[in-house]
């Protein structure tokens, strides 16, 4: 199962502390087809976290609207996975019972719950550390345990925001890769808000570049490499091509 | 000329009961005995406990409490008695089939709680009249008897019978006391004659200082003697030392005429309202009391006080006085200050009887009389 | 005022609220709807009197403790009362907060302190003064000193224990950022510890305040010449209950003042809480 | 046991200490050393009773004091009116409690709610019980509903002030988590409330534990039959101070070990503390 | 001003819930010149952070001793400026007091303080944000703050872990190049924590590669690059063989 996402006309505004409006995005209109991997990228600051708020229903726009399949977004839900930016644990539970949360809420018995997360530990490198605090984790560790509180959720539209930021190069491909796959399988619905031109034209469909605040699309860069994808093929001239339009995108931001 | 300082140790709250002492403050009579005294109100096993210690000098102390705190080893001596009956009884309505404390039993009757002279009364009471406490239904309730009572929550009350059956009375009058209209009193001083409040020292201070204390009782004993004799008088004194008491004029007036009419037995008093009545009462009293003393007129006048001011201030402006004079009515002795020793067995007998004490002690060093001025 | 005045949500986008957060409250209602249940208090009371569920001596009428207070209001009773106890109020609050920060500073550092003292302090706050109140007398005398001794007592222990988990709850990360910076233990407290256990440290602070009131009648009801817990017992004694009533108003009313007053110094104090999620 | 039982520092590389960083403390001396300062304190009292600087019947010597509480302990009185108080205490902070988490984690939601509310709510908090004594004994008589309500008003306060900042302090992004994943209200209190405000909550609740008793005793103070406020108001009439005093230490024990139970729920609670930065 | 930094068999561990012992960093031994700027790469996990709080003061090593200019490090120095792995930003100050923090601790009036941050804010691309509250920020908003906060103390050495973690490509460029330029005016010892290859490349003097948990160094790697170095430099073949070099040694580890 996966979902259509389309943002239409959707903007955001916040209140500064002397009373003034900030627009922190668009108005920016789009769609994402359903079974599709779009990587987000634009400046620091531009509306990206913002926009995914928006979309997971934790936040109302100021202006236009966000579908969820035809349904306009007015609450959070259980088909959308949301990875913060930040890891977001909660540190009273151990890595263990924090990739647990969703299911836990969701109400699936305790033995598939541990079954799930017991299988999503490896491939996460945390297998020594399901029983650790968030507090003794390391920054890529915490954002490992995060991206596998999402994913354990196998919602039908993924929303991640930067989940793999705190990575190292290798673990990050290595993770990303894993990340694909899983997607090739299960074909959700993800958007992802990367800083990485490479992990971007190597992931998506298509890439979405947002202009300084108030973010607006900038450009929207069709992937049309071939899949299944590998590593190899980034070091191809049809790879190095897509990530020089994204490159130049986003200098003309 | 110098006075020297002293503290005088009471309990509770200033009350217009405390007026004996608030006079002889007021009219010099401690200044004539060389003393500053200033008034300092604790709890009472506090005020033992700071005579004892020899941290204050003198207090008012209830009699059983002199027993159980030299029971206990404080060194505290009573030196005067300020009341000659015991302030306890039973408080109950009339009509409802109780017309002795005989027959409280299984009833519900209020008490402060199982300590103190309340619960010392009610033993004494039960005991007279053939019942122990397992034969009726005691229920603590604090300082609130009049609420309780009213709202029948008890059928009947241990109270201090200067005090409360005033208060109960006057709501009962207003029609704010429930069904109850009319209540009655079991003092238990008709049955037993137990020692109440009287100055108390540490023998310390009876050793050291003997002057002293005979300094202090002769002042204090012009005092009481003022209060019975002049309770107008001593009311309008008290408002100074007892915040919110009420002083309808017609009281201050008597006050101003107590002096001469009781006192002088000549004048008589100007021709008001109250002053014509108070003649008439005066007057019609005279052929039979030829030879009647001031404090047998004093008696007299107090009794028909009430009547003489029925109408001329609110109800509830002459409660507190009317709680003055039903306190005047506890003072009152033919030999002001003096306990007897008959009285301190009773006393002790009571908080053998209960458990409040484990043996008896040697009450002859408990008490003196040694201080009481002559007449 | 209100119990705490914190708002509970980030900055709000400029749209409507999203389900499960409310609106946030205009200052106009909120003056409006404290009098507004204020009203309704009053209301209800005079139902109950009318009704004559109770007599008058047990809940007097609204009009008799109106008339009441008016008449020692009046007269500069009620101010000389009031007076007295809110001083002996403030200086108890004053001493038992002042200590208690110090003493929870010292505890929430060290885990000797802590154990050597933790029994000694239980003990203190749950012995109920009357079992020392001739000591108290005896060190402190009758007079303001003693109720500042209670008020101070009973104040002591909350702020202690909400100082000791404000302190602690201070995030590592920011400790270690100040000691990389080589803050000064005082810099620390200033620049870290305060505002970060503030809240905590007010919630504290608003429990001392109403409980400083109570410490300080409670030192007026061992012994006192003045003020408002001496007034209840005076009015007590003399079975004048809509005196008692306009004194625990009064009480009432300097509690709502002080509570206020920590009300509004949180608002001010964690004004950023609103100004960011 | 302690007042606070976390240990101030994330989990202690394994070396020496950085200055500032106190020693963690060995179990042992953990129970060793409550035991030796209580030992300093009869020591403390032994000498001032030998100095004789008050009478022994301000302050009797230890000696009397043992020798009391072994008669009263043997008779059986003292179990008797200790467990008539500590039903008073636990039901009492049982019920103070309950009703202060239930309206606190209301009040910390919706504003309204606290604005119409927290006048009430303070009044009552700095109402002095005296003053409403005769109604309390009207409403619950005078046996052990009276002691639950008094015990179960002083404990209300601390644990609802503590209850609010608890829950209004629970960040903002992890209610966002739950939002995400759909999670009812009762999940989120369960799952992110209640732990994430543990460490507040659990400090209101040690400042209960200790106020319970104190509430109890009131509640006997105005009117009882038993309990150790019952005895102590008994032995201060019969002059008998080492009865005070073994009534009082029995209630200081009373709530020791309430705050004991506290301070032990706590160290459980918020082991993951200890475990991590 | 610059100091010299060594570590002399340097280890770190931690203790886990059930009381056994994590070996988190080494032994590592290097040393790193007065003035240079080392980035330090390596898996997630394996000790970097460790290494940087060692080498700041806070933690003490399980063995082994780091230096500073020849001193044992016993507690944290005011010459050492340390960057967080998190921003790590006091939510009740906003971005100008943050930022002045360092200063207002170290006792520098306030005119000079404000004046100070008032002449970084604009290379944080934070010029409008001075009166925001952390909360306001987004995530590589407050990492800049949490940059600027180390630079403006002007420390004599730098730990700097993964600082720009949470920036886009092209904020993260102009900041790294601005990066540069403070430190070729002023030298100061730079040790960084990074994921960034091409970003190691372009700053660095030398490359510290560490091998997974607990971290040695796998690979010390000398960037031979004249300086001063601009973007273009990193299109060069010199710039691609440091990057391979570093690259293979990573995929050794
Ligand atoms: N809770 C908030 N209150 C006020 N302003 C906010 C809030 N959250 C974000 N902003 C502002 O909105 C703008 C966009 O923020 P957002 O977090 O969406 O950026 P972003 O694209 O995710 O940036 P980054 O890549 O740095 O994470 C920023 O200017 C930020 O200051
Ligand atoms: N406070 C702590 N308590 C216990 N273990 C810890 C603590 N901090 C870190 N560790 C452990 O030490 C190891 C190294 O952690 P560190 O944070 O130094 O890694 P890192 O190299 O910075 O990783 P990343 O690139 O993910 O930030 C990890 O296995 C981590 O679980
Ligand atoms: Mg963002
Ligand atoms: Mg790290």
């Amino acid at each position: 199962m996966s979902a259509r996402i389309t943002a239409s006309e959707l903007a955001a505004a916040y209140q500064t502390p002397d009373g003034d409006t900030l627009p922190a995005l668009g108005p920016v209109s789009f769609h994402v087809e359903a079974g599709s991997f779009v990587c987000l990228l634009g400046p620091s600051g531009c509306g990206k976290s913002t926009l995914i708020r928006l979309l997971a229903g934790l936040q109302r726009p100021s202006r236009g609207q966000a579908l969820l399949d035809n349904h306009v977004i007015m609450q959070p839900s259980r088909r959308v996975g949301l990875m913060f930016q930040d890891a977001n644990l909660m540190p009273w539970r151990t890595v263990l019972d924090n990739l647990t949360l969703p299911l836990e809420v969701a109400g699936v018995p305790k033995d598939e719950r541990l079954a799930a997360a017991r299988a999503l530990l490896p491939a996460l490198g945390l297998a020594d550390f399901e029983a650790a605090y968030p507090g003794a984790l390391s920054g890529g560790m915490a954002q490992r345990v995060a991206l596998g509180r999402v994913l354990i959720q196998k919602p039908d539209a993924l929303l991640l925001d930067e989940p793999f930021g705190a990575l190292d190069a290798m673990t990050r491909e290595r993770i990303s890769l894993d990340l694909m796959d899983m997607w090739e399988r299960q074909r959700q619905t993800v958007l992802m808000v990367t800083h990485d031109i490479h992990e971007a034209a190597l992931l998506a469909d298509r890439v979405l570049v947002f202009s300084r605040r108030p973010g607006r699309i900038a450009a929207d860069i069709r992937v049309t490499l071939p899949r299944p994808r590998r590593l190899e093929d980034t070091y191809g001239a049809a790879f190095g091509q897509i990530a020089g339009q994204v490159r130049a995108a986003i200098s003309r931001t | 000329q110098d006075l020297q300082p002293l503290t005088f140790l009471l309990t509770f709250v200033p009350n217009v009961q405390f007026s004996p002492l608030y006079i002889a403050i007021e009219k010099g009579y401690f200044a004539d005995v060389g003393l500053d005294v200033t008034i300092e109100h604790l709890d009472e096993p506090v005020v033992v406990d700071l005579i004892a210690a020899g941290q204050r000098q003198f207090g008012m102390v209830s009699g059983e409490e002199v027993i159980k705190a030299r029971a206990k080893g404080r060194p505290i001596v009573y030196t005067y008695a300020w009341f000659h009956r015991y302030p306890v009884g039973i408080v109950a309505p009339e009509g409802t089939g109780i017309e002795s404390v005989a027959d409280l039993a299984g009833r519900k009757v209020g008490i402060p709680g199982r300590f103190g002279a309340s619960y010392n009364g009610l033993i004494t009471l039960l005991a007279a009249n053939g019942l122990t406490e397992d034969d009726i239904q005691l229920e603590p309730i604090g300082f609130n008897a009049p609420e309780n009572f009213c709202k029948g929550i008890v059928e009947a009350s241990v109270v201090y019978i200067n005090n409360e059956p005033l208060q109960i009375q006057s709501r009962a009058d207003m029609g704010d006391c429930g069904d109850v209209k009319q209540v009655q009193v079991f003092p238990v001083a008709d049955v037993s004659a137990l020692v109440s409040n009287g100055i108390v020292t540490s023998e310390a201070v009876l050793a050291d200082n003997p002057e002293l204390v005979r300094r202090v009782i002769t002042a204090y004993d012009r005092g009481l003697r003022d209060a019975i004799l002049y309770p107008a008088e001593a009311y309008t004194i008290a408002t100074k030392y007892v915040e919110n008491l009420p002083l309808p004029p017609v009281l201050a007036q008597l006050a101003l005429w107590e002096q001469t009419v009781i006192g002088g037995m000549t004048a008589a008093a100007p021709p008001t309202v109250v002053g014509d009545r108070l003649n008439a009462l005066l007057g019609t009293a005279e052929p039979a009391s030829e030879e009647m003393t001031p404090r047998a007129r004093a008696a007299q006048y107090r009794e028909a006080l009430p009547e003489l001011l029925i109408d001329l201030a609110e109800p509830v402006e002459l409660l507190q006085f009317r709680v003055l004079l039903s306190t005047i009515a506890l003072w009152d002795a033919d030999v002001l200050g003096q306990t007897t020793l008959e009285a301190w067995q009773a006393t002790q007998d009571i908080l053998l009887q209960t458990g409040q004490l484990k043996a008896p002690i040697a009450l002859e060093a408990a008490f003196t009389n040694a201080f009481i001025p002559g007449e | 005022m209100q119990l705490n005045a914190l708002p509970k949500s980030p900055t709000r986008p400029l749209t409507l609220p999203l389900a499960g957060r409310p609106h946030p409250f205009r200052r106009f209602s909120r003056r409006l709807i404290p009098l507004l249940s204020l009203g309704l208090l009053l209301l209800g009371w005079q139902v109950v009197t009318m009704l004559e569920l109770y007599p008058a001596f047990i809940i007097p009428s609204p009009a008799a403790v109106l008339e009441k207070a008016i008449e020692v209001t009046g007269d500069g009773r009620l101010w000389l009362h009031a007076s007295t106890t809110l001083a002996a109020v403030l200086s108890g609050l004053a001493v038992g907060v002042l200590a208690a920060l110090a003493l929870g500073y010292a505890i929430a550092k060290s885990v000797l302190l802590e154990t050597v003292l933790s029994p000694v302090i239980v003990a203190l706050q749950s012995t109920p003064v009357v079992a020392y109140a001739p000591l108290l007398i005896i060190w402190f005398g009758s007079g303001l000193t003693s109720k500042i001794v209670t008020g101070a007592l009973i104040v002591f222990f909350p702020m202690l224990i909400n100082t000791v988990v404000g302190i602690r709850g201070v995030p590592s990360d920011l400790r270690d950022l100040l000691r990389s910076m080589e803050a000064t233990r005082w810099q620390t407290f200033v620049k870290l510890e305060v505002p970060a256990a503030m809240p905590v440290l007010l919630s504290g602070l608003k429990i001392s305040a109403t409980l400083a009131v109570i410490g300080a009648v409670v030192g007026e009801f061992v012994s006192a010449n003045a003020g408002l817990g001496f007034l209840i017992n005076l009015a007590r004694s003399q079975y004048d209950t809509p005196l008692v009533i306009v004194a625990v108003l009064t009480l009432t009313v300097m509690a709502r003042l002080l509570y206020g007053t920590a009300t509004w110094f949180e608002r001010r104090a964690l004004a950023w809480r609103a100004r960011g999620r």
